[in-house]
């Protein structure tokens, strides 16, 4: 978890040599090792790997979000067996053994860290976070994908280290290694063999292109107690992280989902909150059907829904599983009645929800801008078309007041 | 949680000797839901009743489940017993021990598992069986017979004569059907008018019946005790209130020269007519295709071309201007006798059917069918009873009779025996040996086929004391020479082809059955084979009934049938309506499906898989009256309780009660591990 | 699936019937005491047309290695065309298991009338005989584990 | 396509319809137009992009459409087998619903055809786009120059008979020469086919386990028109909702059973599923049986029962004892 | 029109004739006999009767030849022929799994989109021409149309026409001008496949017919069948009583040429056993005396006109009467 205070810690750099070294020392230790991987069908996935080269590192947008290691499509929450009135409950661990994410995109660590904020709210959720803190997630900074990732509208960057415990750049013949928590520079250093000391950079011109490129390959073999420098991120870095002197940031049109730039969330955010009958919603949703599929590849949607599925007559489990707001069923109530009768009071929610109420609850967006919904959605719903236009009609909204 | 009773049943030895009942018993007390769980040496006893019967009471049970036997051997004993205590009786139902499991397994063990393994299925069953209420459903104790032959005309006497409304539908002008055109009949040869229209008389004037000619029934909607039937009434162009018969239309009708329907042709008729001198009732028609006013009328003439008739009339009973009218009609039963055609061998055949090019399609005059011979040997008949040939009046001294023409041949469209041509072609013959004494008639046939009372003793005599002469053999052509008839064919017995003369030959054409008759069976939602002719419920068992509940089968609707048959089929109809209107209330057994309204998506797919059309649609609306959905409904009247709409609902918004997608889920969930 | 003491495999059958052919016909198998062997378990239904591919769906989720589904032979059906629609409603099954598959050797279809005891029998027997060869269907009863 | 802005503006201006449901330009690619004035009727466009079958917004449980007032679709051949086939399970009236055919010679595959063709695709950098696949930005824009070839075609124009919609009330365009014919589907199906009973298992199992059962395929296809899926079916719970392998497998195996006879192939469902199962397979696996023992293919009209819920007397039934 | 051509082993032995006149009418109407090259037998003969594979396999080769060499129709003159491969194809249709061994058997590429036609349906679909071009020549000659048993039988099978009653050579030979009589046995079976083993009785079946079309008033019987030819031609002698004249026996190829004005020799008519040279100096007549009836309406026509002309006294010059 990402303390309240920044802290400054020192930037190493890491061979891919060194690289596809240290999984095999994790995976031989009894660590699991999740990764962006190819799946049967050749398309790339978050998959538990059992050495470096299975790993497809800065191979596009994984299919699904990082969620499902930490909030599974289902998982048991306990099980059950009778004998006439008695019943017996079996409970499931909620303790996890050791495991490192490897190479996930940032946005997809962002959306993890947003998570902690529901999940450990009022009930502190035993196994999101028995698995949270047995993990430790690497990230790999971004230098984009396409033109539907939109992490610069919704406030982050394709740098951005929320939610990482330590932040991979490429480099030449490797990886700059930036720690950022405890537990990323904890696993530094029990595999300290592996990294060495980045060379020293101007930070101020991080952003500045290849000439400034660091070379770890030339680092390479690792020299434990070679050079020492500090990088020290400049003060007030904030949501667009600094990078790491040598590392190279993401063009600025990247992430910006075909709407150009980042959009006022907070603007946004208060229309919301006086918009929840508004022209808008009557036509913003003709086009979706309402199939959940936006729900299901999205990092930050959480909802679950809780059943019984029993095993013949005296056994069973009591299981949570994925569940999404888009479905008509989603607010069905036993009587019949059904509060979101429409497809366009569905598509509200999630729009309400993703920039006004998680925000107004927990302080942050429901929307890491990882542009799955709108790559995957099968009726050409857009969700940075639709942000735009709120943000438009707020500006419109406070220009005429 | 649900309170069963499980009671386990020895049968003496029977089960006991193979399954640990006292196992099976202790096992099922464990289940959740079991309140009660005893064994017994033999529960259909009075005793082992009494033991179901006292825990009902004692326990509380609200679901039994006896262990034994087949449910075929004694469900209905234990529900009585059941609900004798006040619980309803399809609460309880059998887990089959004995024939399913004792009587065909040796290893104890295996069969004991097995025993109890059925007994939770069942158990989990029953937690799932809800009470059940025989379906009663109201009668109009009125019945419909359509078509007036002589199955009709019994039917409808008998249903009349039992003290109930019977209204008889005929589409001809008169009742009497083929039966009437007849000369005799086999095996007795008594005439058959004679024997025929007292009965037509009887049926004219019985209190009970509503006798409604030419008419046809157009649309049926409803169901078993509660059919709307509406009858269209044809024009006849003649009030039948004022007419007395008189027969002076006919007489002033200047169109004398209309072929005879009743005499197949031989004969002729006027435009106004009645189709023959006992028709009931006696009044006249307009046959307006052949009178000379609407003809005029049909090409657009002002003026009237033709009024003699209404000239003649002195009751000023006829009426141009008379259009067909609608009668609605309250029935409980129908009766369907609507008889059959004859195969014609023309060349112009419906689907499937081909003709006789080999018998020159029907061109040679001299070549007639048997409803033809029926004519010229009827006393009443166009010749006065005096067989002579069509084509030039002259006496036939060698007459070839053919057999199964049409019929017995999948070449030529149809496999089936037309089961009486065997029987009035021996009555040919011995009309034709009595009529024309120094005459020698020659039958073709495949096979005789005389099984009937009296029937091969007729034959018989045909051949023995009328001389007839029967070669086995097709007759495989047809053709003129001069004046004689060349008969080509060949002798299977004797293996020698033949080449012979006849002054007329006579064809024993099928029975098929009525023009049009695949329109009325789907307006009566009943169905019929590849033929045409009414399917029964049953072959064996339900003879006379159609799927279709509250329709029944009289004669040759069903299938080629000869006048005892016919007749006996209709008093079997008549029993059968008689029987419905012994009730003020029809039950049904409960196991019907039933429609969740609310969650129907309206794609009719039951309705296209339900044998008895039980589906019916529903429309749904809101409150403002605006038609939100249209959904299936069954009608419960109607349903028979297969469950193919359920197992073809792809939403299973359908349920079959007693056998619910919660009761089988149940069972089979309670199977296996 | 279950394992006698000895620990031989031995098949778990699920059978569904039609009320008028099949289990009339098993009864009569019964009363002729046709010994057959004790693994198939009848589910009574009125009709092969009552019969959902979903049954045989379940039977093999909670266990079963086989399944039969029989009823009244074509122009038997107590009422008329379940078993013609039932007919094709299966044939749509299989195909589409065995694609997906399932072993068409574990689910046997049979025609078995009233008179026909002797058939029930065989088709009993034929059927444990085959998935004994078979083995356990453990493929399916390892799905519900997954994830 | 100026013939079929005219006519949608047509439509509109004389109230003859409330909607023209098309095609447009969307920020991301080819994506379904509503069109409710005629001004805005040049937004319609046709090309090989237009993959999606907008029949789908006919169902009647697309009751946040109704009040755009009567519909008329922009229909491809093979998406009118779909309007025909709600019309023959009376979900609507033939006169409910103005059709639109556009005369077609073939789509693109819909990874190739739409934006960015779904996350889990990429070879990551911008615009690198992946092997057998164009650069992303080029996508959204310029696929309408993506030749129609066998690698590029859509699978199911392959089985293409119906290139102008004789259900439509107008036809528009001209009739362009027939699609390259793309055999990845029949021949992958053969495959499975000659594979043992085990190895089919395995092959499906790796599909199935990444579905999380969203049932996104069911709710884009626009034949999956009940009021209540039996999915969501509770009591009794015949398809369990925890996405297991168990559950997975009933849930794939009865939706391809439900569509026998009444999938119209237009491919929504596999092209909707955000995990990539090839569900087309099994349509088309069925298509195939119903066609070769019921000799019922697929068809644009609605007098044509549906195979399921019918019988022959002579049905085969070679596989039953 | 261009027609794929079998003709099969009779048409190259013993019914040259049928040949050379069928292709003499052809040139006359236009119509392009393309022979399949390489073709084989057709399995009339032994090949039906020993293997029902083989009187399959056989036609299916000539079939599948034809669909090679790009026809989609073929025509084959003999009824035997006719017979067979019409028969195979329909069963190739019927049965699918009889299909795939016969591919297999064939191993080469076959459809079965081959359709086969006789020399009645090449004729029908003519008859506007033969009409125009005969112009009536034989009106006056009466002809029997024999069908015989094989081109019109099994019905279900060779559907063109009547199985009992056919009628389609009776509207080709009206087409020439000839009267086609009303007789019985039009399609009574001439007993050609027994004409070596039970003699007796194929004299007795063809007296049967020869007597029925005389009396029916008969100048020539027509045939389309090779069999029924040799038949009835050849075995004439025995099957007539002395006293009675012979009926000659034409192919309708060889009608049709006589109307169509051919020469007999052109025809190879010299080759029947009964002597055509009364029927053919019969066509000469009747040729002779259209042409005459013919002129003189001619005749007549400009007379009339003429008058006219002269009435209105605008005769125009250099229009005479040919």
């Amino acid at each position: 978890m990402r303390p309240g205070v920044q802290r400054v810690m020192k930037t190493r750099s890491i061979s891919r040599e060194n690289l596809a070294a240290l999984v095999a020392d994790l995976v031989k230790g009894g660590t699991d090792v999740v990764a962006p991987a190819r799946a049967s069908d050749g398309k790339v996935d978050y998959r538990r790997v059992a050495k470096f080269d299975e790993i497809t590192m800065n191979g596009g947008m994984p299919r699904r979000s990082l969620k499902e290691f930490f909030l599974p499509p289902t998982e048991a929450l306990f099980s059950w067996k009778q004998k006439q009135a008695d019943i017996t409950l079996e409970p499931v661990p909620t303790t996890f053994g050791p495991a490192v994410v490897l190479g996930a995109r940032p946005c997809d660590t962002a959306g993890v860290v947003v998570l902690d904020k529901v999940m450990g709210w009022d009930f502190r959720d035993e196994l999101w976070f028995g698995r949270r803190e047995a993990t430790t997630i690497v990230s790999l900074a971004c230098s984009g994908v396409d033109d539907s990732c939109f992490c610069r509208v919704v406030g982050l960057s394709p740098e951005t280290e929320k939610g990482a415990d330590l932040v991979l750049y490429p480099a030449d013949g490797g990886f700059l290694a930036q720690p950022v928590t405890e537990k990323g520079e904890a696993l530094i250093s029990a595999h300290s063999a592996r990294f060495v000391d980045a060379p020293a950079g101007d930070p101020g011109k991080a952003t500045a292109g290849k000439e400034k490129k660091a070379t770890a390959a030339a680092a390479a073999p690792a020299t434990p107690g070679g050079a020492k420098s500090e990088t020290v991120l400049p003060a007030g870095a904030k949501a667009g992280t600094a990078i790491p002197a040598g590392a190279t940031a993401a063009p600025a049109s990247v992430g910006t989902g075909g709407i150009g730039g980042p959009v006022d969330l907070g603007s946004v955010h208060d229309w919301l909150a006086d918009h929840f009958e508004h022209p808008l919603w009557e036509a913003i949703a003709f086009r979706c059907h309402g199939c959940g599929a936006c729900a299901s590849v999205c990092p930050t949607c959480h909802c679950f829904d809780i059943v019984d599925e029993p095993e013949g007559v005296t056994e069973g489990t009591r299981r949570r599983n994925w569940d999404t707001c888009q479905e008509g069923r989603f607010t069905l109530h036993a009587s019949g009645h059904n509060p979101r009768a429409q497809q366009n009071a569905r598509f509200r929610q999630r729009v309400m929800h993703k920039f006004y109420i998680y925000p107004e609850k927990f302080g942050e967006t429901l929307c890491t801008g990882c542009g799955r919904c709108v790559r995957d959605c099968p009726g050409g719903m857009d969700l940075p078309e639709i942000v735009a236009k709120i943000a438009a009609l707020a500006t419109k909204d406070s220009v005429r007041s | 949680m649900a309170r069963i009773g499980v009671f386990v049943c020895h049968c003496g030895e029977n089960i006991g000797r193979t399954v640990d009942c006292a196992r099976v018993a202790n096992e099922l007390r464990d289940l959740p839901g079991v309140a009660h769980s005893v064994d017994y040496k033999y529960m259909c006893s009075d005793p082992g009743q009494s033991i179901v019967k006292q825990a009902i009471r004692e326990k509380n049970l609200d679901g039994v489940i006896v262990a034994a036997c087949s449910p075929h051997m004694h469900e209905k004993t234990f529900r009585r017993a059941v609900a004798s205590e006040g619980l309803n009786p399809f609460l309880a139902e059998m887990a089959n021990i004995r024939e399913h499991c004792s009587w065909i397994h040796e290893d104890r063990e295996k069969a004991t598992d097995k025993a109890i393994e059925v007994c939770r299925s069942i158990v989990e069953k029953v937690k799932h069986n809800v009470p059940l209420e025989t379906i009663r459903i109201p009668v109009t104790k009125r019945a419909l017979v359509i078509g007036a032959g002589i199955a009709g005309i019994q039917a409808a006497l008998d249903i009349a004569d039992g003290g109930v409304e019977v209204v008889v539908v005929e589409k001809d002008p008169s009742i009497g059907g083929h039966m009437s055109q007849l000369s005799e009949t086999f095996p007795t040869l008594d005439c058959s008018q004679c024997i025929l229209t007292p009965r037509m008389v009887e049926l004219y004037q019985h209190p009970n019946v509503k006798l409604i000619t030419y008419a046809e029934v157009e649309e049926v909607s409803g169901y078993i005790g509660n059919f709307k039937v509406k009858i269209r009434q044809k024009a006849r162009s003649v009030d039948a209130d004022k007419c007395n018969g008189c027969g002076a239309c006919a007489k002033a009708c200047p169109n004398k020269k209309v072929p005879s329907e009743f005499d197949t042709g031989l004969g002729t008729r006027t435009a106004i007519y009645v189709p023959f001198p006992q028709a009931v009732p006696n009044i006249p028609v307009i046959d307006r295709a052949a009178c000379a006013l609407f003809r005029g009328r049909a090409k657009g003439l002002k003026k009237e071309a033709c009024a003699k008739c209404r000239e003649a009339c002195s009751r000023e009973a006829i009426d141009y201007d008379q259009q067909d009218t609608f009668i609605m009609q309250d029935i409980g039963a129908i009766v369907v006798a609507t008889g059959y055609q004859l195969y014609s061998i023309g060349k112009d055949q419906p689907a499937g059917l081909t003709g006789y090019g080999e018998y020159g399609y029907g061109t040679i005059p001299d070549v007639i069918d048997g409803m033809q011979f029926e004519r010229l040997a009827s006393a009443s008949g166009p010749t006065g009873g005096r067989i002579v040939r069509p084509s030039d009046g002259k006496e036939p001294k060698r007459i070839v009779f053919l057999q199964c023409i049409g019929s017995r041949d999948p070449a030529k469209g149809i496999e089936y025996c037309s089961k009486i041509c065997c029987m009035y072609v021996a009555k040919h013959t011995m009309l034709y040996k009595h009529k024309v004494h120094d005459g020698q008639a020659t039958v073709f046939y495949m096979d005789i086929r005389a099984a009937g009372k009296g029937y091969e003793e007729f034959t018989r005599r045909a051949i023995e004391e009328d001389g007839a002469r029967y070669i086995r053999g097709r007759v495989s052509r047809l053709y003129r020479d001069g004046e004689v008839i060349k008969v080509q064919a060949f002798d299977t017995l004797s293996g020698e082809p033949i080449l012979m003369d006849a002054d007329m030959v006579v064809l024993a054409t099928a029975m098929r059955p009525q023009p049009g008759i695949q329109l009325l069976a789907q307006t009566l939602s009943a169905s019929y084979d590849q033929h045409g002719f009414f399917n029964e419920a049953h072959p064996k068992l339900r003879p006379v009934e159609t799927n279709t509940a509250g329709i029944f089968l009289a004669g040759a609707c069903q299938s080629p049938r000869d006048i005892p048959d016919s007749v006996a089929m209709a008093s079997a109809t008549a029993a059968k309506v008689l029987g419905m209107f012994s009730k003020d209330q029809l039950e049904r057994e409960p196991t019907v499906a039933r429609v969740d309204v609310s969650l129907c998506a309206g794609c009719f797919h039951c309705e296209r898989v339900c044998p008895y059309g039980a589906i019916t649609h529903l429309e749904i609306r809101d409150r403002k009256g605006n038609l939100v959905k249209v959904v299936a409904d069954v009608n419960p009247g109607v349903c028979q309780g297969c469950g193919t709409c359920q197992a073809t609902c792809p939403s299973k918004s359908v349920e079959l009660s007693g056998f619910t997608d919660e009761q089988i889920y149940a069972a089979i969930n309670a199977l296996v591990l | 699936m279950a394992e006698t003491s000895n620990g031989a495999f031995e098949p778990k059958v699920t059978a569904f019937v039609c009320n008028w052919c099949t289990y009339t016909g098993a009864d009569l198998a019964g009363t002729s005491r046709l010994q057959m062997s004790p693994n198939v378990r009848i589910i009574r239904l009125p009709c092969t047309g009552r019969i959902d591919p979903l049954f045989i769906v379940k039977a093999f989720e909670r266990g079963a290695d086989g399944v039969i589904v029989s009823g009244c032979h074509p122009a038997d059906c107590h009422y008329t065309s379940g078993n013609y629609h039932a007919r094709r409603r299966f044939a749509l099954f299989l195909e589409l298991a065995g694609f997906m598959g399932i072993d068409p050797k574990r689910i046997t279809f049979s025609w078995v009338s009233a008179s026909e005891g002797g058939k029930w029998r065989d088709v009993v027997n034929d059927t444990v005989t085959r998935v004994r060869e078979l083995g356990p269907f453990t493929a399916y009863r390892e799905l519900a584990g997954k994830p | 396509m100026q013939e079929l802005r005219d006519l949608a503006r047509k439509l509109l201006s004389d109230g003859a319809v409330g909607v023209v449901i098309g095609y447009e330009e969307g920020p991301h690619g080819v994506r379904p137009a509503f069109i409710t004035d005629g001004a805005d009727a040049d937004k319609l466009i046709f090309d090989r992009r237009c993959v999606q079958n907008l029949a789908t917004y006919l169902a009647p449980r697309r009751n946040h459409l109704g009040k755009l007032g009567k519909k008329a679709l922009v229909v491809k051949g093979c998406d009118a087998r779909a309007v025909a086939g709600l019309i023959r399970e009376t979900q609507i009236k033939r006169e409910d619903v103005v059709i639109i055919g556009v005369r077609c010679g073939g789509v693109l595959r819909s990874d190739l055809a739409i934006g960015n063709g779904g996350s889990g695709n990429g070879e990551g950098g911008i615009g690198g786009g992946g092997a057998g696949r164009p650069a992303a930005g080029a996508v959204a824009t310029g696929a309408a120059a993506v030749a129609l070839t066998p690698e590029t075609v859509a699978d199911r124009c392959a089985e293409c008979d119906i290139r102008e919609p004789h259900l439509a009330d107008h036809l528009v365009g001209e009739l362009p020469p027939a699609p390259p014919v793309s055999k990845r589907r029949e021949e992958l199906i053969a495959k499975i086919e000659a594979m043992t009973p085990g190895e089919r298992w395995d092959f499906w199992q790796q599909e199935l386990e990444r579905c999380v059962l969203c049932h996104a395929c069911r709710e884009v296809c626009p034949m999956c028109f009940c009021e209540r899926c039996v999915a969501d079916k509770t009591v009794p719970q015949w398809l369990e909702s925890s996405p297991t392998g168990r559950a997975n497998f009933a849930w794939h195996l009865t939706r391809a059973l439900h569509q026998a006879g009444r999938c119209c192939d237009c491919g929504e469902c596999e092209r909707a599923c955000p995990a990539d199962i090839p569900l087309g397979l099994l349509n088309r696996k069925l298509a195939q049986v119903v066609e070769e023992r019921y000799e019922f293919r697929a068809t644009d009209d609605p007098e044509i029962p549906a195979p399921v819920g019918s019988y022959k007397l002579n049905d085969t039934q070679e596989f039953i004892l | 029109m261009r027609i794929g051509y079998y003709p099969g082993c009779s048409l190259h032995a013993t019914s040259r004739e049928f040949d050379e006149s069928l292709r003499a009418t052809a040139v006359a109407l236009d119509v392009e006999l393309a022979e399949i090259d390489d073709w084989s037998c057709c399995g009339a003969t032994s090949g039906h009767a020993t293997s029902h594979l083989l009187s399959v396999a056989l036609p299916a080769r000539n079939l599948a030849l034809a669909e090679e060499q790009g026809m989609q129709e073929v025509l084959a003159p003999c009824a035997a022929c006719y017979n067979r491969l019409a028969s195979a194809s329909h069963s190739l249709r019927e049965d699918a799994g009889l299909e795939i061994k016969i591919k297999e058997i064939l191993a080469r590429p076959f459809a079965n989109t081959v359709r086969v036609r006789n020399v009645m349906e090449l004729y029908r679909s003519l008859i506007p021409q033969i009409t125009e071009k005969s112009a009536g020549r034989l009106k006056g000659m009466k002809v029997a149309c024999y069908y015989g048993c094989l081109l019109v039988r099994p019905p279900g099978v060779l559907a063109f026409d009547d199985a009992e009653q056919p009628t389609s050579m009776d509207e080709i030979c009206r087409a020439t001008g000839a009267t086609s009589v009303d007789w019985n046995l039009k399609v009574e079976c001439c007993g050609g496949a027994f004409s070596l083993s039970r003699t007796a009785s194929v004299i007795r079946l063809g007296r049967a017919i020869l007597e029925d079309a005389r009396k029916a008033g008969a100048e020539a019987l027509i045939v389309a069948c090779p069999m029924c030819h040799s038949n009835l031609d050849f075995r004439q002698s025995a099957m007539t009583q002395s006293g009675e004249t012979p009926m000659p026996v034409l192919f309708l190829s060889e009608l049709v040429g006589m109307g169509l004005g051919l020469s007999a020799r052109d025809m190879g008519m010299k080759r029947h056993f009964v002597n055509t040279g009364p029927i053919e100096k019969r066509a000469t007549e009747t040729a002779a005396q259209v042409a005459a009836e013919a002129a003189a309406k001619a005749a007549k026509a400009a007379e009339t006109a003429a008058k006219a002309t002269a009435q209105a006294g605008t005769a125009p010059a250099g229009k005479g009467v040919a």
